[in-house]
C-alpha cells in the first residue's frame, strides 16, 4: 500500500506561496485521531491466522462436498473420493475450504466493486472533500473502517485509500487458490474469514457512500414506509423496472424523473437490492420483490423497460425482455448482455432505436443518459403493451396442464422441493387452486420448464393461478435506515451486555427457500415479541415484508424501527447490512469504551464473548451471502443458514460435549480455563424453521452473560424449547453457571434436573480466548 | 455401478455412488450391524400422513437403535414412547466423523440409519461421512440418494410403505 | 483509483520555503513524459469489449466442457446439458466462458499478488525512490505498463499506482463472476482476455522490481550458464530446496551465505520459477526442474530443508517433508501450511526446534529470518541425513512390483497416460527397464498410487528404475536474461516486419506434457535452426534445457542469447516472460514509431496484422498458464497448447473457410475489406508435436507481410508440412496475395496449384481491423 | 442407464451419458448414417502396430466416408490410397457445430465417427459435440468415453481388433 508520495509541483499559488518546481514527498500522513493504533491495523491475508485458528478449534469445519472431483486446472478433473489425493497433492478436505474462500472472494469483489463503483460515482458527483456527516447521533461513523483499516474516514476521498487495501486483500486471498498452495483446510478457512472480514469492509464504505451522497437516511429509526408488491404499481403508467443491486441508475433517473416533473407520470420499481435503495431516496419508489419473484415478473411482461445493473439478476434477462417486448437496458460493465455499446451515443437516437424496435436494448455506462432513455422509452413503449398479457389465461392454463405426463422430472430438480405434477393434475380437471399454492413456494429458478420434455410453462401458469392474489399484493415495507445511531448504541449498550435485551437476531441475504416469506416473518415475529432486537436486510428484509397479520398489517407496521428491544430494524440493501456489525462493534467501542483503531482482535473478542448476536439466512443461494456470513464469522457471530447452505459445502460446529475444545481465559488474572460451549457454532444449517428458533436462542448465550442475561437468555431458550421441539432442553447444566443463572419461572422443574445431572456451581470469569488481552499475561506472552 | 438414476438428477457428487437396493438388503445390513443410529428427520411427520414417525419407531425398538430425533421431531417420537436424543442433523453428523465420539449408547456407530429427511439435504449430509468416515450410511427415505451407501429406487408413496413394512418386519424377526 | 490527494503539510522546510499547516490539493499529476495520451489509458473491465468482440468474431470460442453442470452457488448442481439453462438462467456456454474468466482471474491474482509483494520488498530494501535503470540498452522499461496504464515509471514507487489499478480491476472480473450477471458467453471472454492483459501489466511490474532491485541482469543476451539437474549437486553438501515462485527467501539466502561465507558449504537449488530467478541472482544456485519433477526429488528426499513460497507446490509437501524428515519452511502467506506462525520468535529458537525435530517445520514471514533459519538448519540436520535412501532398492523394487495385479487403476488416472502396469510386468521380471523408461514421461502426479489398491509406490520405483540417470543428470541453461534491450529491437524491427526474420515462438508455461522435454526441445531447434526468434521461460525453459545432443550440449550451448534469428532467448521465470510481449510492443514503438501511451488498441492491432509471434504452452497445466495465454492473445498473439489444453474448456477457432469473419480495413484509404484469414487461431490445441509445429509456422503469417516476408515464411510453412505431415498444404493459394508471396524454390509446384484453384491476386492492404485507425475515417466515426 | 465404468473415471461430465455398445451397434449407427465423417487421429500410427491406420482406410472405403485426417496423419492415409482432408480435430469439432458448415463433401454430418485419438482429448472433443451441436458421436477406440453417443467398453488389444474387423465387414457387406 502506498501512503507514501513523492510529488512535483509545477505551479503552485496561493494568498500565502508562489512556488514553481518543488518537489513534495510525503510520508504516511494519517488524518488527526488520538485513539492509539491497536496492533492489526490493516491486516494482511495471514495476519489474524491465529484469531481464526482459535475460533477453528473451537468451532470445527464440516464439509458436505457437494462434489467429489476438482476441476480447476488442466490437470484434472481430478477424483478426490475418500482419502485420494489430486494430480496438485490437495484432499479433498482442503478442496473444500479452497472453494469456500473461492466463492467467499468472489462475494467479497461484488461488494468491493459495487463500493468502488458508488464511491467514485459519489465523488464524481459531490466532489472528494464531501463530508461523511451521517448526523448528529453518529460520530463514531464506519466502525469496522476504524477497526479494521484503523482510519478515520472524514470525507469521499477518505475512503478511497481502504479500498485499496481491500483490493490488495482480495487479490491476495484469489491468489491462494491457485493450484499448488494451501494442503491445509484451516488454512484457507482462515483466508476465507479475512476476505469476508474485508466484505464486511466494503459494504460499510459503499453503505456509507451513498447515505452520504444521496442523502439517503441516516439512521433514522422511523424512516418511512415504502410500498411492495405488484399490487402497489399503478399499472395505468408506464413502468421502469430496476434489476440489481446498484442504485446510480435509479437515482439518476429520480433526478430526471424530479426535473422534469414527471414523477406522476412514471412508475419506477425495484427487483431485490436496488429497490431498497431506490426507496432510499425516493418515496414513490416502489419494490417488485427479491430475486426469488424476478422470473415471475420477467415471464409476465410486467415492464415497460428493463434496467439491470450488479449481481443476482436472471442472466437470461435478455431473452425474456425480448419475449415480452422490453426494451433493456444494461447500465454495468459487470453485466453487459451482449447489448452495443451506446454510452456516447446520442440519447435520442438510441431511444428512437429502442422504441421503433430497431434494437432490443442497449448498454449505457452513463446514468445520466440510462435515466434519460429508461424515462423517455418507457413512455413511448407502454401504450403499446397490456400488462400480463404474456399469461396464459385459466382456460388455457388447464390446457396446458393436460400436456403434463407426470413424469416428475419438474419435481426431481425443483430446489424447493414441489411436487408440481400434483398441481397439474388438478389443473387439468380445471382446478387451479393447487397450483396457486405453490406460488409462495416457487423461487422461480425456471429449472422445472428446462425439465419438462413437454415445454410446459410451469411458472406462468402458477402465476395465472395465483393471479388474483398477485394483483392485490400490496405491503408495506419500512425503508432502509442505514447505519445504527450512536445514541440508540448508549441505550440499549447495557440492556445487551447485561441482558434485558436477549439478543439481536439478523435475519439477511436471499430468500431461496421455499415458504421463506412465511417462515422468516413468523420467527422475526417471535422474536419481536421476545424484546430481542431485529435486524433485518436485503431480500430477507422484503420477504419478511410480503406478510401480513390478519389485520392486514406487515411486522413493519406493527413494531417500530428502532434498534432496540422489540424493534424491527430495516437497514436496507446488503451493502448496508455492515451497520449491524457496525452496532456490535460500536456497543465494544461506545459502551465498553474499547478502542478500535487497528485492534480487531480485540473487538471481535468482545463481541464473541459478549454481544449475543446471530444472523440467520434462511434462503441462501449467492456467493455473497456466503461472503457476509463469513465475514461476521470472524467477529465471533454466528450465522444460521436454511438447510441449502450445506450447498456452500461448510458449516462450523461446536462440541459442547467436548470441554476441551472451548479453551479459554479469565481475563482478570490470566487463567488459563475452559469456557462454556458458546456460542456452540459458527456455521449451522438446521432442518426447520423450529430447529432454527431453538438455535437463535441458544447461539445468544455469551460467556459474559450477566447472572440476569443468562437467566433471561434460558428463559427464551426453554420456552422456546417447549413451544417448537415440545420438550424441556436437555442441556440446561451446561449454561447455569451458579444459582443466579437460574430463571424463577422454572427454577424448581430446573433444580431438579441439576440435581439429577450432578450439576456444581461454576466460577463465572472475564472470559476472553486471547492470552494477550488478559490483566495477568503469562511470561512469555509478555515477552513478544 | 449399476443403479437407477437418483432422484436428484445432480445430486451425483463423483465417481464413488452407494447402490440401490431393495428392502431386504437394507434391514439386513442394519441388524447385522454393529452399532447402528437411527437418525429420524422432520418429514416423519408429513410423510405417509404421519405413518412414517409409526414405522421409525417400529425399526428403533425392533433393532433396539439409539435414535437421534433431528429438526423437532423429539416431542412426535417421545409421543410414542421411546427414548430419543435430540440432536440438530449436523451435530450428529459432525460427531460421527470423529474417531473419539462414543455414540448415543457409549460405543461407536458403524452405520447411520436416515429417515425423514429432504433428499438434496440428506444427500449433502451424507456425503460428509462417505468421504470423511467409515460409517456406512443407509437411506430409507423414498428417494434414490447416490451418496448413502444404501438407498432404495425411487417409490411411490405405497410401494414405500410396503418397503417399510418389510423392513420392520425382518427388524422384528 | 485515486490520483488525486489532498494533503496537509504541517511543517516543511527546504532552501527555499518555510511553510505550516499549508493543505495542498494535487490533481492528476503525472511524471513529465510528452507522449500524448491515447484513447485508453487504464482501461475499465468493458473500455476494450469493442476490440475483443473484433477479435472474438474473428476467432470464435470453441468449448470443451470439463464438467456439464455448475456447482457455484447453493442454488445448485445445476444440470446445463445441451440447451438447459441453470437456476440463475446460465447456459453451459456462458458458464464455460465464465470458468475461463473466474480461472484466468485467479491466474491473474497470483502474478498480481507476486508482483505486489515483489515490490513492496524491494521498495522496503531499496526505497521509493530507487530508480529503474533496466541499463543503457533499455529506455521503454515498461512497454506493458506505458501502453495499459498510460504511465511512465521512474522509480520503484511510481509502479504502485498501477498495481493498484491491476487490483481493482481484477476484483472487477472476480465481481463479475457472481451468479447472476452476465448471459452471453462473449461477455465472459472479454473479461477473461482483460484480466489477461492485467497479469501481463502486473508480471512486467513484477519482475522490473525484482531485476532493478536484485540487480538481476538487464536484458543481456549472454547471461551466464546455470547448472540444472540432479546430477549438478554436490552431495556433500547441505542442500537447501527452494520450491515455488517468489525469490525473495532466496535472496536473502544468498545474502546471508555471502556475508558468512558459507557459500562453498551449503548447496541452494530451487524446483519451478523460484530457480530461474535464484539463478538469476547468484551464480552458484542450481535449478533442480520444473514443477513435474517436485514429487520425485520429494519422494527421494533429496532436500536437508524445504523452503517453500507460492504457487505450483505441491500441497502435499508438508506430508513429504516429514517422511523425508527434512525440515518445512513456509515463507508465504499464500501457503502456511498449517505451520506455527515464527516469525515474531528468535531465530535460534525456530532452528533448535527444527533440528531437535520437536517441530517439522516453521511459518516465517520474514526473508532474512528464513534465510538464516533455513542455513543452519541444514547445515545442522544434513550429516544425520543420506540421500535417496527413501528410494527403494532394484530388489525391493521387484518385490514390490510382484504386488501388481495389473488392474490398470493406474492407467486410466494416469493424465499422460502411461501403461505403468506393462513396467510392473517386466519388474516383476527384474527388467526395471521400461519403469526407467517412464521417467521422462510421468509429471510426478502420484494419481497412479492414489488409485492403486496395492499401494505400490510408483512414483519411487519409476525413480530407483532410472537411478543411474538421474546422478548424470546434469544440464546447462542459460539465465534468465529478463528484458529484450531497445538495441536488440532496432535490429530485428525491420526483419521481423519485413520477413527475413520469420517468426517470434515462445516456449512458456508449464510442462506437463509426457515428453514435452524433448518434444518442446525438438520443437525449439526446428524454429532455431530456421532462423526464428526462440524465447523461453518458466518450466518450459528448464524443460528445454533437459535435452542434450550426442555431443552433450543443451541447447543453450549450441544458440546465443540473442533476441535475434536464430538466437535462444531464456527470459527467466513466468513474471519475465512479460518481457516477450513487451518486445513486440517495443517492435510498434520504437522500430513503427507508434506512441504507446495508453493507446493499446492500436498496438495490440499493430502486432496482430504485423508481429509474427506465436507462444507455445505445450504442458500446460495452471491458472496462471491460462492467464498468461489469454493475456497475449489480447494482443493478438496466437497460443498453441498441448491436448491437454482442452481442460481449460475453451479454444479461440478461426475459419479460413468463411472470408466475411476476416472483416478488416485497408488503412490506406478507410476502405471495408476481408482480410486473409491470418492467423488463423487464437488458442489451438493440436494432437502431436508434428501438427504443433506446422501451425506454429502458419500461426507467424500476418496480414502485413511484405512479399519478402511472406515469401519466407510460405517457404518454411511448405517445409514444415512436407517434413512432418508429409504433404503439399492444401491452402496455400489462401496465402499468396501475389506472385511476389510465391517462394522461389517451389514456384512451379505452386503455380500448378494455384491455376488448379483459380487462384487470382489480390490487393495488398495496409491492413487494420479498427476503422478508427484508418486513414480516411468514415463521416461516422470521425464524428465520435 | 446401464453403462460400463469409463475408461478415465472423471471422464464423466455430467448427467448425459452415452452408450457402451457392441461393435454390431457401431456398424450399423455407422451404415444408417445420413452423411458420416471419419476422424482419423495420430493414434492409428502406432496402435495395433500400426494396423488400426488400415481398419480406419476399410471402414472410410466400405462406407465411402469423407475422412478428416487431423494430426500428421494424411500422409499415413494417402499412402493407402485414400483421400483425405487434412485437418486439425479442433478445426473439424468447430466446423460440426456450424450449422452452415457443408461438411467434407458439401453436405452437413449427422454422424462422426473418431477412431486413434488419445481417450482424455477426444472425450472434451466429444463433449462439445454433445452439448453444442446435433451430430452424434461414435467413438471406435478400445476405451470407453461417456461424451460420445456410442463407444466400446474396455477394451484389450485383442478383443478390440476382433470388433475392428466386425465393423469393417458389417460395413463392407
Ligand atoms: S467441481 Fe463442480 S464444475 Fe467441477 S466437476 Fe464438480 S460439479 Fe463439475
Ligand atoms: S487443482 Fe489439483 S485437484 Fe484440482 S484439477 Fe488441478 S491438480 Fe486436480
Ligand atoms: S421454478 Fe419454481 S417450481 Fe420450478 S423448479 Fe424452480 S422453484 Fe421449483
Ligand atoms: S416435467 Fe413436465 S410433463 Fe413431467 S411432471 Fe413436470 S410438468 Fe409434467
Ligand atoms: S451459478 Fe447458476 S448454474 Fe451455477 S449452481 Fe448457481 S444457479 Fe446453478
Ligand atoms: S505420477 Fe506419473 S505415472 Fe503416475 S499418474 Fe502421474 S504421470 Fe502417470
Ligand atoms: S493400480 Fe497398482 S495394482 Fe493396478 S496395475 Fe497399477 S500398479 Fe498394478
Ligand atoms: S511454468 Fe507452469 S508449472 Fe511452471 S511455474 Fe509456471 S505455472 Fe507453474
Amino acid at each position: 500500500m502506498s501512503e507514501h508520495q513523492k510529488v512535483k509541483i509545477e505551479k503552485m499559488k496561493t494568498d500565502v506561496i508562489d512556488l514553481s518546481n518543488v518537489i513534495i514527498e510525503i510520508g504516511d500522513i494519517e488524518k488527526e485521531w488520538d485513539e492509539k493504533v491497536g496492533p492489526h491495523p490493516k491486516p494482511s491475508m495471514s495476519t489474524l491466522r491465529e484469531w481464526d485458528f482459535k475460533l477453528l478449534s473451537r468451532h470445527k469445519p464440516l464439509y458436505t462436498p457437494v462434489c467429489d472431483e476438482c476441476c480447476m486446472c488442466a490437470f484434472g478433473k481430478c477424483d478426490l473420493t475418500q482419502d485420494r489425493k489430486g494430480a496438485c497433492g490437495i484432499d479433498l478436505t482442503t478442496q473444500q475450504a479452497r472453494q469456500v474462500a473461492m466463492y467467499a472472494a468472489i462475494g467479497t469483489a461484488c461488494h468491493a466493486a459495487h463500493a468502488r463503483h458508488m464511491l467514485h460515482h459519489q465523488i464524481e458527483l459531490c466532489g472528494r472533500d464531501y463530508p461523511i456527516d451521517l448526523g448528529d447521533n453518529v460520530e463514531v461513523e464506519a466502525p469496522i473502517m476504524r477497526t479494521v483499516v484503523g482510519s478515520k474516514p472524514e470525507t469521499l476521498g477518505d475512503m478511497e485509500k481502504a479500498l485499496d487495501y481491500a483490493e490488495e486483500e482480495i487479490t491476495k486471498v484469489l491468489a491462494s487458490i491457485h493450484t499448488g498452495q494451501e494442503g491445509n483446510h484451516l488454512e484457507y478457512e482462515s483466508k476465507a474469514l479475512h476476505v469476508g472480514m474485508i466484505d464486511n469492509l466494503v459494504k460499510e464504505i459503499g453503505d456509507i457512500a451513498q447515505v452520504v451522497g444521496y442523502g439517503m437516511p441516516k439512521g433514522v429509526p422511523d424512516a418511512p414506509l415504502a410500498e411492495l408488491g405488484f399490487g402497489s404499481l399503478d399499472r395505468s403508467k408506464p413502468l421502469i423496472l430496476l434489476i440489481g443491486h446498484n442504485v446510480a441508475g435509479g437515482a439518476s433517473m429520480v433526478d430526471y424523473l424530479k426535473k422534469h416533473n414527471l414523477e406522476d407520470k412514471v412508475e419506477l420499481a425495484g427487483i431485490c437490492c436496488t429497490s431498497h435503495d431506490l426507496t432510499r431516496i425516493y418515496d414513490r419508489g416502489k419494490i417488485m420483490g427479491p430475486l426469488s419473484r424476478t422470473m415471475k415478473f420477467l415471464q409476465a411482461g410486467i415492464a415497460d423497460v428493463i434496467v439491470v445493473d450488479e449481481q443476482c439478476i436472471r442472466t437470461d434477462v435478455r431473452e425474456w425482455a425480448e419475449k415480452t417486448g422490453a426494451p433493456l437496458i444494461a447500465s454495468s460493465e459487470h453485466n453487459v448482455q451482449g447489448l452495443r455499446d451506446r454510452t456516447e451515443d446520442d440519447p435520442g437516437e438510441v431511444i428512437a432505436d429502442l422504441v421503433e424496435g430497431r434494437e432490443t436494448g442497449a448498454f449505457i455506462l452513463d446514468s445520466d443518459k440510462v435515466a434519460e432513455v429508461a424515462v423517455q422509452t418507457a413512455m413511448a413503449v407502454k401504450p403499446r403493451r397490456e400488462k400480463l398479457r404474456f399469461l396464459p389465461t385459466p382456460k388455457e392454463a388447464q390446457k396446458l396442464a393436460k400436456r403434463c405426463t407426470t413424469c416428475e422430472a419438474c419435481h426431481r430438480v425443483c430446489p424447493v422441493d414441489i411436487h408440481i405434477s400434483e398441481g397439474m393434475d388438478a389443473a387439468k380437471e380445471g382446478d387451479l387452486s393447487v397450483l396457486a399454492g405453490y406460488r409462495e413456494l416457487c423461487v422461480g429458478c425456471t429449472r422445472c420448464e428446462e425439465a419438462c420434455g413437454r415445454e410446459i410453462p410451469i411458472i406462468k401458469m402458477i402465476e395465472t393461478a395465483a393471479r388474483d392474489e398477485i394483483i392485490k399484493d400490496n405491503y408495506r415495507i419500512r425503508v432502509g435506515r442505514g447505519p445504527i445511531q450512536d445514541v440508540e448504541i448508549r441505550k440499549v449498550g447495557s440492556p445487551i451486555v447485561f441482558g434485558e435485551i436477549p439478543g439481536i437476531v439478523v435475519f439477511a441475504g436471499c430468500s431461496n427457500y421455499p415458504n421463506s416469506t412465511v417462515e422468516m416473518a413468523e420467527m422475526a415475529e417471535e422474536f419481536l415479541k421476545r424484546n430481542f432486537i431485529v435486524v433485518v436486510s436485503g431480500c430477507a428484509a422484503m420477504e419478511i415484508a410480503r406478510h401480513k397479520d390478519e389485520d392486514g398489517k406487515t411486522l413493519y407496521e406493527k413494531y417500530p424501527g428502532d434498534f432496540d428491544a422489540g424493534g424491527l430494524v430495516n437497514l436496507g440493501s446488503c451493502l448496508s447490512n455492515a451497520h449491524v456489525l457496525g452496532a456490535a462493534i460500536k456497543v465494544a467501542n461506545i459502551f465498553a469504551k474499547r478502542d478500535l483503531r487497528g485492534n480487531f482482535e480485540e473487538i471481535a473478542d468482545y463481541i464473541y464473548n459478549r454481544v449475543g448476536a446471530v444472523a440467520v439466512v434462511w434462503g441462501t443461494y449467492s456467493q455473497k451471502a456466503l461472503a457476509i456470513g463469513t465475514g461476521v464469522n470472524r467477529w465471533g457471530i454466528p450465522v444460521i443458514l436454511g438447510p441449502q447452505g450445506t450447498q456452500y459445502r461448510r458449516q462450523f460446529i461446536g462440541r459442547k460435549d467436548k470441554p476441551e475444545t472451548w479453551a479459554g481465559f479469565n481475563a482478570r488474572n490470566g487463567e488459563a480455563m475452559n469456557l462454556e460451549p458458546v456460542p456452540e457454532h459458527l456455521v449451522y444449517t438446521p432442518e426447520t424453521k423450529e430447529e432454527a428458533m431453538v438455535w437463535i436462542v441458544k447461539l445468544c448465550l455469551r460467556n459474559n452473560d450477566t447472572p440476569k442475561g443468562r437467566m433471561y437468555k434460558l428463559e427464551h431458550y426453554i420456552d422456546i424449547h417447549q413451544k417448537y421441539m415440545g420438550t424441556f432442553p436437555d442441556d440446561i447444566d451446561k449454561y447455569i453457571r451458579n444459582k443466579a443463572d437460574i430463571p424463577l419461572t422454572k427454577k424448581d422443574q430446573i433444580m431438579k434436573i441439576l440435581e439429577e445431572k450432578g450439576w456444581q456451581p461454576r466460577e463465572v470469569p472475564d472470559p476472553t480466548i486471547v492470552e494477550r488481552l488478559t490483566r495477568k499475561p503469562k511470561a512469555k506472552e509478555a515477552g513478544k | 455401478m449399476n443403479r437407477v438414476r437418483p432422484w436428484v438428477p445432480t445430486a451425483i457428487t463423483g465417481r464413488l455412488q452407494g447402490m440401490t437396493v431393495g428392502p431386504a438388503a437394507i434391514a439386513r445390513t442394519i441388524k447385522e450391524a454393529d452399532n447402528p443410529i437411527l437418525i429420524v428427520g422432520a418429514g416423519i411427520m408429513e410423510e405417509l400422513e404421519g405413518r412414517l414417525a409409526d414405522y421409525a419407531v417400529r425399526m428403533a425398538r425392533a433393532r433396539d437403535m439409539p435414535v437421534a430425533a433431528t429438526a423437532h421431531t423429539i416431542s412426535v417420537l417421545h409421543d410414542r414412547g421411546i427414548q430419543v436424543q435430540a440432536m440438530g442433523l449436523s451435530d450428529v453428523i459432525a460427531r460421527l466423523q470423529d474417531p473419539e465420539w462414543q455414540g448415543l449408547n457409549g460405543r461407536p456407530h458403524d452405520v447411520a440409519v436416515a429417515v425423514g429427511i429432504r433428499p438434496r439435504f440428506l444427500n449433502n449430509m451424507f456425503n460428509s461421512l462417505k468421504n470423511f468416515s467409515d460409517v456406512r450410511t443407509v437411506s430409507i427415505g423414498k428417494h434414490n440418494l447416490p451418496n448413502a451407501s444404501l438407498s432404495l429406487a425411487n417409490l411411490t408413496d405405497d410401494i414405500w410403505e410396503e418397503n417399510l413394512v418389510e423392513i420392520c418386519e425382518y427388524l422384528e424377526r
